[in-house]
């Protein structure tokens, strides 16, 4: 998924000069997770660049840039380092438009890597993408794949408004199902692994169905995605899986439409669970599907602890919970 | 080790509250003049008395003296004085619209003119200003017209804003006036961004951003200086230290063993102190600063020392906090009245036209106020359509928008 | 409500020397709202006293405080204006117990007026609570009256966990259910308007019942609460009103208690709706109570607008549309 | 107005990368001695040259030199370089046990040991500490067993952090060692407000922290000067400027211009530059700061200069960003070293007792490995029970972590 991203910002640069990119570490070094890998060597210290280490003003001369008329992308080391730059994403980024009446706009892209799975304890694993989905004005995605990563964060930049553009980094190398026992996987032979050069875009705001099914839905993104299909092959329930790709905005359609034919729902996340994006899915599952419900909505997430660090596993979200959760809703 | 007894906490405290008599005698005023000028292109660590000193150029006497006088032609120092005087006039419009309830709220920046106006007249049209609430003035001086702010105050069917936002806190693009936020502080840091992406353009125009001596407090000033000094940003900083953030004293945001000015030079950049009511000294700090950014040597900070004559908005009331005379006995004056004695020492200006041009400015105003008022005021309206209120929240309304502005409309037809 | 919440900081800047105050214009002027009047003149001003305009600074230095064993109380001015220091709350005041195996706590109050109401607009109105319902670690509280403000700020300084105590600023003069078209009422001749000389405490954790009753539960906080009266006097239906008053933790018992009762539920709030707390407690409710539930959960909510400043009561969550939702529930 | 065509972005670089040779006379370091010393209660005004300048007292030929020696009797010297001495051999044992795979991460401080074992022996034991992860050296200095630490970086069943935090994030209340976070700078302002606490209380303890040059650009090294100013508050402020925040270079957190410890300067309390590898210069700046604040003239800001010779922590490698050689071509040496040749200088020291301290040392800390390893490492535990992970969320813990945590066990039975 490196090689996808990177390629997505390589494609943006050469199209459009009015793209750059900053974050700590992204310039010479190419960022800790070498998604910037290169590129400042290909395009110039003028576009892409080290920023202090300081969340916050990456974000508000993101937006200063926005207004200016550029399309600024920005790494933010960790997720769980977005929080210094909280306020300008809020009160800023998110209502420029709005209460400019649409004078002024912030076209500006903040990827981090999120989520656990590489023994980063809790200040390196949190999954904070439900915060930002109770903030009207703003975008959240979170692709599951290599090819849907490139595709998303080109639209993503190609964005007239912010967008929080979440890796699941414990994806970044290859597809992980949340069998840590198993030997590690790469994306090569994997069927979203392979990613066309050049540009390609795939729409905000639309899920994939990641797997077809009749017996229940399941509603996951990132991680989660491998995690629910390698528990549907465990327990041979024929699972709809969703793969969200946009928590914000939803694609109710497709959600909809798929809990109203199976009739059963599985709410997956790696964020902790209370107030978690996972809520707002199950409020909306059940406001719109309630006639069609066979069994309650079930949540499998992360504890509403932080991420123990040597505790991973038992705080992961993996294929044995979800199995039993898919089980129970089966017998409901 | 050695040591007192026991530690003390320090609370900095207002010198003068309520029933007090203001002397301000403890600040030891520079005189006009003896300040020194750099060259625009001089080290910062050239400039450093400069954050401590005060640039003052009208003398007690109204003449301009010393090397900052930037010896403007007094057609611009008539323009300067019917700009302040228009902000004045204005303000005390709304203010008086505010009492009379066809607004919720208005914030005024009396004797505050001079800091607003006079750079308006040293930037460039299309240099970007990232002001706060308290610089009507650059918009005033860059003729955009009053009657247009009103409507935004009023909330009326002309309001730019649809309603949306507090009064005052306006959003010009064509008058390069960014869109004002009620989040102290945040524009600062926006500022510099947008004058890093005038330089990686190749672009001429500079940013100027404005901000309160309180919240000069918050971790966005820290985020501007920074990413000012590491990326050399064209852009003037403005610090605007009116003694007051509500009702706490600038001691209260870390004036009491510094001058604000001098946090610029932590950064290594030049930060200047200016006499804030002085309009020739705020001109001409204003012209060395934009000078400096547009030379590509980078970023100034200026402090303009001057005085909140006002209540912090309709909202406050600062006899509580306060004494009743403490502008009447603040040492530097009024910006409006020593540029007028300028220009009347020049024999370039006398009490008639004053009087003259005062009564053309109220009627101005009065005329355009009128004319807005027609158009709908708060309480009473007419207003956009409320439905408009789901626009703008994105580029493309998502469908649970569309939905909720659907369910609004249903409630506005049943309501009684 | 004002002198409510100026009684519990009185009652225990006496009882308690390791209580504290601080935050904006708190000290000689005694609060934008009037919240603290008297006591910086009562204290001291050692105790009592103004902060610079730096919220994340305030938060900071109360956790320090709190580390060294001091009970601070921040006042916030506008809950508006909490974001700056959301990273100081949610990485630091909420984890530290946690991070430091119960070594350093932060026992903090941050109180902070929030809701619309007062034609403040987008920036002097927001109801943020739901962001900090996701923070494990951290409480959250909401009082809708005076005689539970005193009782819930009293416990909420005693507590050893750091909380956010919402005031709802449109209750601060008197209560109010949402006509805004009706005259000003004052506290005077509520009930829950008599609020007690000295000290005492309710305990966090703790709904209360609003009103009884068996066809409808009603959840709500604040505000809301009075609204929720309002609109069920209107529709003339026998609804249940819980006024959480704790939002986190959450009062389950009294929630499922209520729901498998009435086996129908609303939720209502002036939060903007998606990804709210109203989502939490719709997922738990239909987690726990899904067969009883007779009609769908329904939600009634802000916009998910900012907060239109001409626009106050269209965007208000009013009786009327309460009202509506009632009736489509008991029609469901 | 005058300006060129256009202007440009200036992005700071590094000035050496792979394949440079490293030349640091730009640099124009100061000689050891030549710093003046002001009183401790010298007005900050008086102390400005100081945050321009470089403290150093340990010369060239290992004399100690100049108003700030602080004249140490040589058992206090052999306790520093045995402190140092052993926190390298510390961080050297770890670091190869990360590579054997018995914990997942390591950080070491080498070249930067005085930076904290010198102002451990200036402070009392109950002064607390608010650090980052590279300054080990506080506990070691403090007496805090090895083997303590090596339990937490193994996650082992006596981990007094109950496996939860990455490895090196200690927290040690009863060494006056406040809790680490992950997140940079927010140590900072909390130590402030410790500080003013103590202040509150009338006590006598202050407090100390520490934070990266790189993290300086965070707002909450802004908001600690500002509340540390505004209320004089008793804290010894520490800025490590190793020259590296991972890949960046000291100016890209705005070092280009000025120095760190200047940004004192702009809040009107002292900041004063020292030799960060200069065991003496440390402890006798460090003195004068908690002298200082100890009889509540307020804080200081202490700019280290130093360097970081190791990577940035066991998932870096540095070998991408810098000279391989960097470190060697260093003008200011090893702390060790320094520290060593000065001791051998005075005629209390020589090689025989260095490479018998350097024996004891690793013998003790295998000891303590050996022991901590057998009560489990990363990945093969034995740990503490999992089910500890939902406590301390709260002081009680809630129903919804009580179900938590019972489903939990329920898993972990069911486990093939
Ligand atoms: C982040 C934030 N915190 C608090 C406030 C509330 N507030 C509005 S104006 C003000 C005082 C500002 O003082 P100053 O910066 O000196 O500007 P002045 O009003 O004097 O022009 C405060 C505290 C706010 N608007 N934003
Ligand atoms: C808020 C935050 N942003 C980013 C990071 C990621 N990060 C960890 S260490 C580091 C570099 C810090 O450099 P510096 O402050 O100079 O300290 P040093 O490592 O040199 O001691 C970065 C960017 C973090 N831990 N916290
Ligand atoms: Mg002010
Ligand atoms: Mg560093």
């Amino acid at each position: 998924m490196v090689e996808a991203l990177n390629s997505a910002m390589d494609v943006m640069l050469a199209r459009d000069p009015d793209v750059l990119i900053f974050g700590e570490d992204v310039g010479f070094f190419g960022g800790v997770f070498r998604v910037t890998d290169g590129l400042q060597q290909r395009y110039g210290e003028q576009r892409v660049f080290d920023a202090p280490i300081a969340e916050s003003g990456q974000i508000a001369v993101a937006i200063g840039m926005g207004a200016y008329g550029l399309r600024p992308v920005v790494e933010c080391q960790f997720a769980d380092y977005i929080y210094p730059a909280f306020d300008q994403l809020v009160s800023e980024a998110a209502r420029l438009r709005y209460r400019s009446a649409g004078e002024f706009n912030a076209p500006i892209t903040v990827r981090a890597p999120y989520g656990g799975g590489i023994f980063g304890g809790q200040t390196h694993s949190q999954s904070p993408e439900g915060l930002f989905t109770h903030v009207c004005g703003l975008k959240t995605v979170i692709p599951s794949n290599p090819y849907d990563a490139k595709g998303l964060l080109i639209s993503a930049i190609e964005d007239d408004d912010p967008v929080l553009f979440f890796e699941p980094k414990r994806l970044y190398a290859g597809p992980f199902d949340g069998h840590y026992e198993k030997p590690v996987e790469t994306w090569a032979k994997h069927a979203a692994g392979e990613v066309p050069v050049g540009y390609y875009a795939i729409p905000l705001g639309k899920a994939a169905v990641a797997r077809q099914g009749e017996a229940l839905t399941i509603l996951a993104y990132g991680t989660m995605v491998h995690v629910a299909l390698a528990a549907t092959a465990e327990t041979g329930v024929d699972a709809e899986i969703l793969d969200l790709r946009s928590l914000m905005p939803i694609d109710i359609e497709a959600i909809t439409g798929s809990v109203e034919k199976t009739g059963r729902c599985l709410i997956v996340h790696e964020a902790t669970r209370t107030s978690g994006y996972g809520a707002e899915l199950s409020a909306l599952v059940q406001e719109r599907c309630f006639y069609h419900l066979e069994a309650p909505i079930l949540r499998v997430t992360g504890w509403d602890t932080p991420y123990p660090r040597e505790f991973e596993w038992e705080y992961f979200p993996g294929p044995l919970r979800v199995a039993e959760a898919i089980r129970k809703i089966m017998a409901g | 080790m050695k040591h007192d007894s026991s530690l003390r906490l320090h609370i900095p405290e207002s010198r003068f509250r309520p029933g007090d008599v203001p002397d301000f005698n403890y600040l030891n005023l520079p005189k006009a003049g003896v300040a020194k000028r750099p060259k625009t292109d001089a080290k910062a660590s050239e400039t450093r008395d400069l954050a401590y000193g005060l640039v003052r150029v009208i003398d007690d006497a109204g003449a301009a003296v010393g090397p900052w006088d930037p010896k403007l032609d007094p057609e611009t120092l008539r323009k300067g004085l019917r700009y302040m005087l228009l902000t004045r006039v204005f303000d005390d419009r709304m203010f008086k619209a505010q009492r009379q309830g066809k607004t919720p709220f208005y914030m005024k920046c009396t004797g505050e003119e001079a800091v607003s106006v006079a750079q308006a007249l040293v930037l460039n049209r299309d240099d970007m200003c990232f002001a706060s609430y308290r610089q009507q003035g650059l918009l005033i001086a860059r003729d955009w017209p009053v009657f247009d702010l009103m409507c935004q105050i009023y909330s009326n069917t002309l309001d730019r804003l649809k309603g949306r936002q507090l009064p005052v806190l306006y959003s010009v693009r064509e008058a390069g006036f960014f869109s004002l936020s009620g989040n102290l502080g945040t524009q600062y840091p926006q500022a510099v961004g947008w004058a890093m992406a005038s330089a990686y353009k190749r672009d001429t125009k500079i940013a100027a951003a404005w901000i309160g001596e309180g919240a000069s407090a918050e971790g966005d000033f820290h985020q501007a200086l920074t990413f000012a000094a590491v990326y050399r940003a064209p852009v003037i900083l403005n610090l605007s230290n009116n003694q007051w953030a509500i009702s706490s004293s600038q001691g209260v945001a870390g004036g009491e063993e510094t001058t604000f000015a001098s946090r610029a030079v932590g950064f290594g950049f030049p930060g200047i102190r200016v006499d804030g009511n002085d309009f020739l000294a705020v001109y001409a700090v204003s012209r060395w600063a934009a000078e400096r950014a547009r030379n590509n040597h980078g970023p100034t900070l200026i402090e303009h020392f001057t005085y909140r004559a006002a209540p912090h908005s309709t909202s406050d009331d600062p006899s509580r906090y306060r004494p009743g005379d403490e502008y009447q006995r603040w040492p530097l004056g009024d910006p409006i009245i020593r540029l007028k004695g300028h220009l009347m020492r020049l024999g370039e200006w006398d009490e008639a036209r004053h009087t003259a041009l005062m009564a053309e400015l109220e009627a101005e105003v009065d005329t355009a106020n009128k004319k807005a008022q027609k158009l709908g005021v708060h309480g009473g309206g007419p207003y956009h359509d409320p439905s408009t209120m789901f626009e703008d929240v994105y580029k493309e309304m998502p469908w649970h928008l569309r939905e909720q502005q659907a369910e609004l409309a249903l409630f506005r037809e049943k309501k009684p």
